[in-house]
């Protein structure tokens, strides 16, 4: 089984919840998180001067799948994530050993 | 004949009774429930510019692990300043005395009845307002060392300041001291509050020494809604402030109150455009420090100028009051973490100048009501103007920065240790959080 | 004889003494220091309903990104409709003029002096009072447009509008003007204010179009708290907005204060007990929202009208109210984002004609205090009441419409281009957020 | 003689004049206009402690998913009590009737017109004064069963207490019932207010059982800035509480004002010093706590008492009111969760002893301004307001009490399940959140 | 090692925790999620409409653990967190090839 | 690849931002988390009482890396985050097996 994280723009979730239930994902875990990237933050004001707020809120998506699903479910992330502008963000996969459900304690690919 | 005798004798009884009745309406007349009526109303309305007001507006500029400590401060000196005005304060500002400073036959209000009057309004009703100014002022600091300095240091020097500045200087302008005999101009405070607050927090805020991480990090506000809450609180309560500064349910209430409205209308958009017109945009944070600008540029002046100069007394205020925090911020470096100083230290000195002029009454649609008695040329009032500037500043400057040295002697340094900065004054001083949402 | 002539002289002269003062206290009553207090105090009051009142009665209700857009935008307009105020609207809706509107003698108070009085109570301070409803009167309208409108839209839209709609009608009702001379029954804005804000910010939001995802997206309050704080700031402050409409301290004003009270408690109870059966809950939300239809469906009866008409007219207010918000919203798909119209608008028309109605004085215990002179029967009032309306809405409507014309013309369109509105408005047309705790 | 005569005549008919003026004078003096004034703005002070002001002091205290049920309940509380006070708790309170209860005439002010007098100020005025306070009595309870109590119960149980224990008590201490009579010292509500909600709030929590988690669980306050805020609202607004309970504008309103400033101050300050020592740290929330405990403690004295005996009263409620929650709390393990008797009813019970102490002509500095008419010894004051205690605090005990047992019989139960507890009341009750930021 | 992840009911966190101790857990890693999945999240009221919001809040721990040691981690977060309702969330087991303790730059299962 | 988990002290942050700055790291997400471990919490009051608050606010950072990078940024995160007391925190290491970029699609290493 895989992890796969996302870290995309934060007016794309919805859109990318959707997709991933297209393709057939019953759950996910979502967090905010602060980005640091290539893409620029925005400016603010405060009292005559102007900073530049270098870090951009982000939101991480984690979705376990099967093996099998990984590809439809990193296409489906970046279709719907994608804007073509600096920032869109990243798909990270690591191995998953073990997958627990805490109401049935059914384990692996049943568990997801 | 006996008709006519007894006819006077039946006036002259009628008019008895009618003479008695109209003395003790006289006698009555002496207490003005209307006057008492408002100034009631008025110092219920300056609390509420400390408490929350000032609290929310300074509260939310700091960082959120910073934002009980400030209106921690807020409260505690609300709370000891007024039992120091009552013990002390009260007593060296108003009662008799010489050019500078009174006496103490109003110790605890001992030589104070109920019912005595102070004009036409009760005079527990005047110490009670004189109060929430005694409690604004030192308040007011609290913006030039925020985030840095000992809980203990501040409640130690603000209560000798309030004591040792506070007090004698509102015996100056306020109490028949030497400034009010010169026909000082100051209707509600630009000299007595916001200069002398203002320099007190520049003071502060050159010894204590800047925020760790200033000027390279910005230290953004944490919470701009409570800040913008407090603002128009400031605003709403300022009605109290310079309106029930006439003692009076006058037309002079209603017209210090419709000037200050509007020095700090155009205050916040004199602000927010050169906002606009610099960067592009005009933030909420610019909008309400233009407005107290105006609010504190306008106080000196509020009951001697008409419409028309409260106009360009707030567009001066905003003008000036930005470049002053640019410059002391961005160029000086001086970390006035609140901007205290180049707010309402620099918006009193401007305002307790343009008193000055536009109380003149020559000047057409921006006339006000006219000079001091004793000044008759507007040379003459400027002249007392500057000198009650030059004074209140040089006064302040000295003795807040001795007070500031002894209060460091005895709380072992000004400053919390660097850690317990980086933690926040909330746990490292007070052991509690802001938020756990 | 001699005796009674010196007796004579005596009392002559002790009369004119007398007549002296009695003419020196009729003419100081001329000015009635009570009413003058509490006008003073209501007038706070006011301001304080849009600053911070309505500011976080609005701004919690908006999504986390637009909340300082909301704060902005009402102080903004506070200060720059403050000095509309004093340079034209005052003027034109109050000064001498047609049926339709004023002149320009009080154009930044020329004509008017510190002393000048109105009734009994100074005119500034009338001027002041009315200042505060033509602050908060088109503040209320951005609820309309609120999450996408262009900020710089904003101000030029809010700014003539304010000359163009709310000075005329102000006139008209107000103002010796024509819907005042057929007595129009608007104690303290129900036309002026409420349905004038409702109008304008229908036809804002019909053509300026939905926020991204409405309907199908929930846009949930994103500070409860903070919506619930300025609903309690707008109840109080509502006891200055009708109570202080009696321009005197007498039971007027409390009549005034105790039916709206009454009114804003039992729109609260509807609309909360509708929820309740409808959806098994009952919402705070709900809660304050039925609050302020009882308040703004109160304001045009609140001087007429006695307690038992009040709870009936807080009780349509909560039903009718309820049922506008859903029909606009769910039916209509209406983005009045903060449901402006169905709260203030409907409120207003509904409470206009329910002053009609319980101004009579045959209603045994639902009774109120009579018809305006001239109007006899319920029916000559009702019709005064629905012209006013019909009137007022269709002006109201018109023009706004045509302001928003002109305006998206020079501000390029209404609205901020989709990722900005993505962005949030804090950020893209003020540079700033609203918290990072 | 004609001359006599005719100047006769003159003079008679110019006293006639003059009488006649004066007699409308003497009849207007009837209202007082000032006083009238004073306690409109107190009346708005006072509604602005429930609301914002006791509801975000509250509501802070709580954890963030319940802060929504605490404004929720404040707001309910506010609006169905203000219509309960219009039906039938103010000619309860009020109306002629027996030494334990006043009659039916006032219900929904039947027989008040709108221009009668109490005293000299509208009736409609008083009845609304005191309907701000009976609308806080019953919204301070709510401390005592937050974060566990069923919505409907609560409802319930204070519409019911509304009636049955406030309006009584009322009458018996200021409506003349037999407290009254016997010279009960209890100025702005020690008793009627403090004592009884403190003691409604314990017994709710023993009736309730403790939040699940107490006392284990630290439930810290999840907002602090919103209680600080809160605390502030209610300070400002006690001086209406206070000040507007002299019912005039004039020495009486100004010093109980002055004393409740000082007591809340000292309150503030000994909480926190005691902090200090105990814990090295003086934190917001102790000096908030302290302060309220200062307020309600001075409440019953304020218009008794003098400064000097105000310092000791709050010094004295700072003190007895921090080891009262220390020990109701920590050692009888009561989870009265916000604290409410500890500091309401042990400030008010305190209080109102202190009234018949420092009511006292003769202790010098902390001289106060004489007992009851009818009490000639301290000891005389004392047995009665240790009398109005012992009355007051047992009847509120019991039938709060039995009250309880009937809502649970209603609504099947006082609490929650154990769920929603966890969930929090404002998604499981109330279906929205507080915040999404 | 091993990183053992958990996501569960927010009002079960200090019911783990202590389990944790019990077993000899001596640190752990929270945050605040928002989890999507079979559990239907809560109805919210808004002027005249009822919306269902469907993320609930959840909470994450995260554990570094030795090898030895993921049993019985596992066994323990699962009998503290069930409640047996939809909804009591996942266990996630991955592979952990470093830890390191910044303190003292030890390494390996010594740094846990 | 790698992904890099540091927890940390948040008053550190700004530090450590630099320090992988300096090594080259062009990218970091982060977010914040409450810390459980041998650190004590600190005490906070409440009306006449005083608790320990067991938990401590830690930031987390994550840190999509090549293998070679690897050991520099634990070196620089160690550096920056060290102040030998008690709470400093720890890194982990996991395998990454894919990374992706979603504005571009590009994969591996130039995804990073
Ligand atoms: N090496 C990295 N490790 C962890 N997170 C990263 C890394 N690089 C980028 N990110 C995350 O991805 C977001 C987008 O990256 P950025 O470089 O701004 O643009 P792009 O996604 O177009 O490459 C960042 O804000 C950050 O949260
Ligand atoms: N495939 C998944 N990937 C990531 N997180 C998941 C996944 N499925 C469930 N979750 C998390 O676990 C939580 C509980 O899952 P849910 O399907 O509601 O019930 P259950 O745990 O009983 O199966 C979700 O709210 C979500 O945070
Ligand atoms: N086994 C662990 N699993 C996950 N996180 C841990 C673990 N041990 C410690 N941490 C995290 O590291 C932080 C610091 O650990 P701590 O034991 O307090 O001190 P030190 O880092 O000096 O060993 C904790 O607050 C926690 O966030």
């Amino acid at each position: 089984m895989k992890l796969i994280t996302a870290i995309i723009k934060p007016f794309k979730v919805d859109d990318v919840r959707e997709a991933l239930a297209d393709v057939g994902v019953q759950g996910v875990t979502v967090s905010e998180v602060r980005g640091f990237g290539r893409q620029k933050g925005h400016t603010e004001l405060y009292r005559g001067a102007e900073y530049v707020v270098d870090f951009l809120p982000k939101v991480k998506l984690e979705i376990a799948a099967t093996d099998e699903c990984e590809d439809i479910i990193i296409d489906a992330i970046v279709k719907a994530a994608h804007t073509g502008k600096i920032g869109d963000g990243k798909i990270f996969v690591t191995n998953l050993e073990q997958v627990i459900r805490i109401r049935t304690s059914e384990e692996g690919p049943e568990a997801i | 004949m006996k008709l006519t005798v007894i006819a006077l004798k039946l006036i002259t009884s009628a008019l008895v009774a009618l003479l008695l009745t109209c003395n003790v309406n006289a006698q009555e007349a002496q207490l003005n429930g209307a006057n008492t009526a408002w100034v009631l109303s008025s110092s219920a309305l300056v609390l509420f510019m400390t408490l929350p007001g000032l609290a929310l507006f300074y509260g939310g500029l700091v960082r959120s692990k910073n934002v009980l400590s400030i209106l921690m401060q807020c409260f505690s000196i609300a709370a000891i300043c007024s039992i120091i005005w009552l013990v002390l304060g009260y007593s060296l500002a108003f009662s008799e005395g010489n050019g500078f400073i009174g006496g103490f036959d109003k110790v605890l209000l001992a030589s104070v009845a109920k019912d005595d009057l102070i004009g036409d309004i009760p005079e527990p009703l005047f110490m009670l307002f004189q109060m929430t100014f005694a409690v604004i002022t030192p308040a007011l600091i609290i913006g030039g060392f925020a985030e840095r300095m000992k809980f203990s240091a501040v409640l130690l020097f603000c209560s000798a300041w309030a004591i040792l500045v506070y007090a004698p200087i509102t015996h100056w302008v306020w109490g028949g001291g030497w400034l009010a005999q010169l026909g000082l101009y100051d209707y509600a405070g630009g000299t007595v509050v916001h200069i002398t607050a203002g320099v007190a927090a520049l003071v502060s805020a050159i010894m204590l020494g800047p925020r760790k991480g200033f000027p390279k990090a910005a230290m953004m506000p944490h919470n701009m809604t409570m800040t913008v809450t407090g603002a128009g609180m400031l605003w709403v309560g300022w009605f109290g402030f310079n309106g029930g500064s006439a003692l009076a349910a006058n037309g002079d209430a209603a017209m210090a109150i419709i000037v200050t409205h509007i020095a700090a209308s155009m205050g916040a958009i004199t602000w927010a455009a050169i906002e606009w017109r610099k960067f592009g945009k005009a933030s909420a944070l610019g909008a309400v420090t233009g407005m107290v600008a105006g609010l504190g540029t306008i106080t000196p002046a509020s009951g001697f100028v008409g419409p028309g100069g409260a106009l360009v007394i707030g567009l001066l205020a905003g003008i000036v009051c930005f470049y002053a925090t640019v410059y002391i911020k961005q160029k000086l470096k001086i970390d006035d973490a609140l901007d205290v100083f180049p707010v309402h230290g620099v918006g009193g000195i401007l305002g307790t100048l343009l008193a000055g002029i536009f109380s003149s009454t020559s000047l057409g649609i921006f006339s006000g009501y006219g000079y001091a008695p004793g000044n008759e040329t507007m040379l003459d009032q400027l002249g007392v103007q500057a000198l009650g500037i030059v004074a209140i500043f040089s006064y302040t400057a000295v003795v807040s920065w001795l007070l500031f040295k002894v209060v460091a002697k005895l709380t072992d340094g000004l400053r919390v240790d660097i850690e317990q900065e980086v933690t926040g004054l909330d746990i490292s001083e007070h052991e509690e959080s802001g938020y756990s949402l």
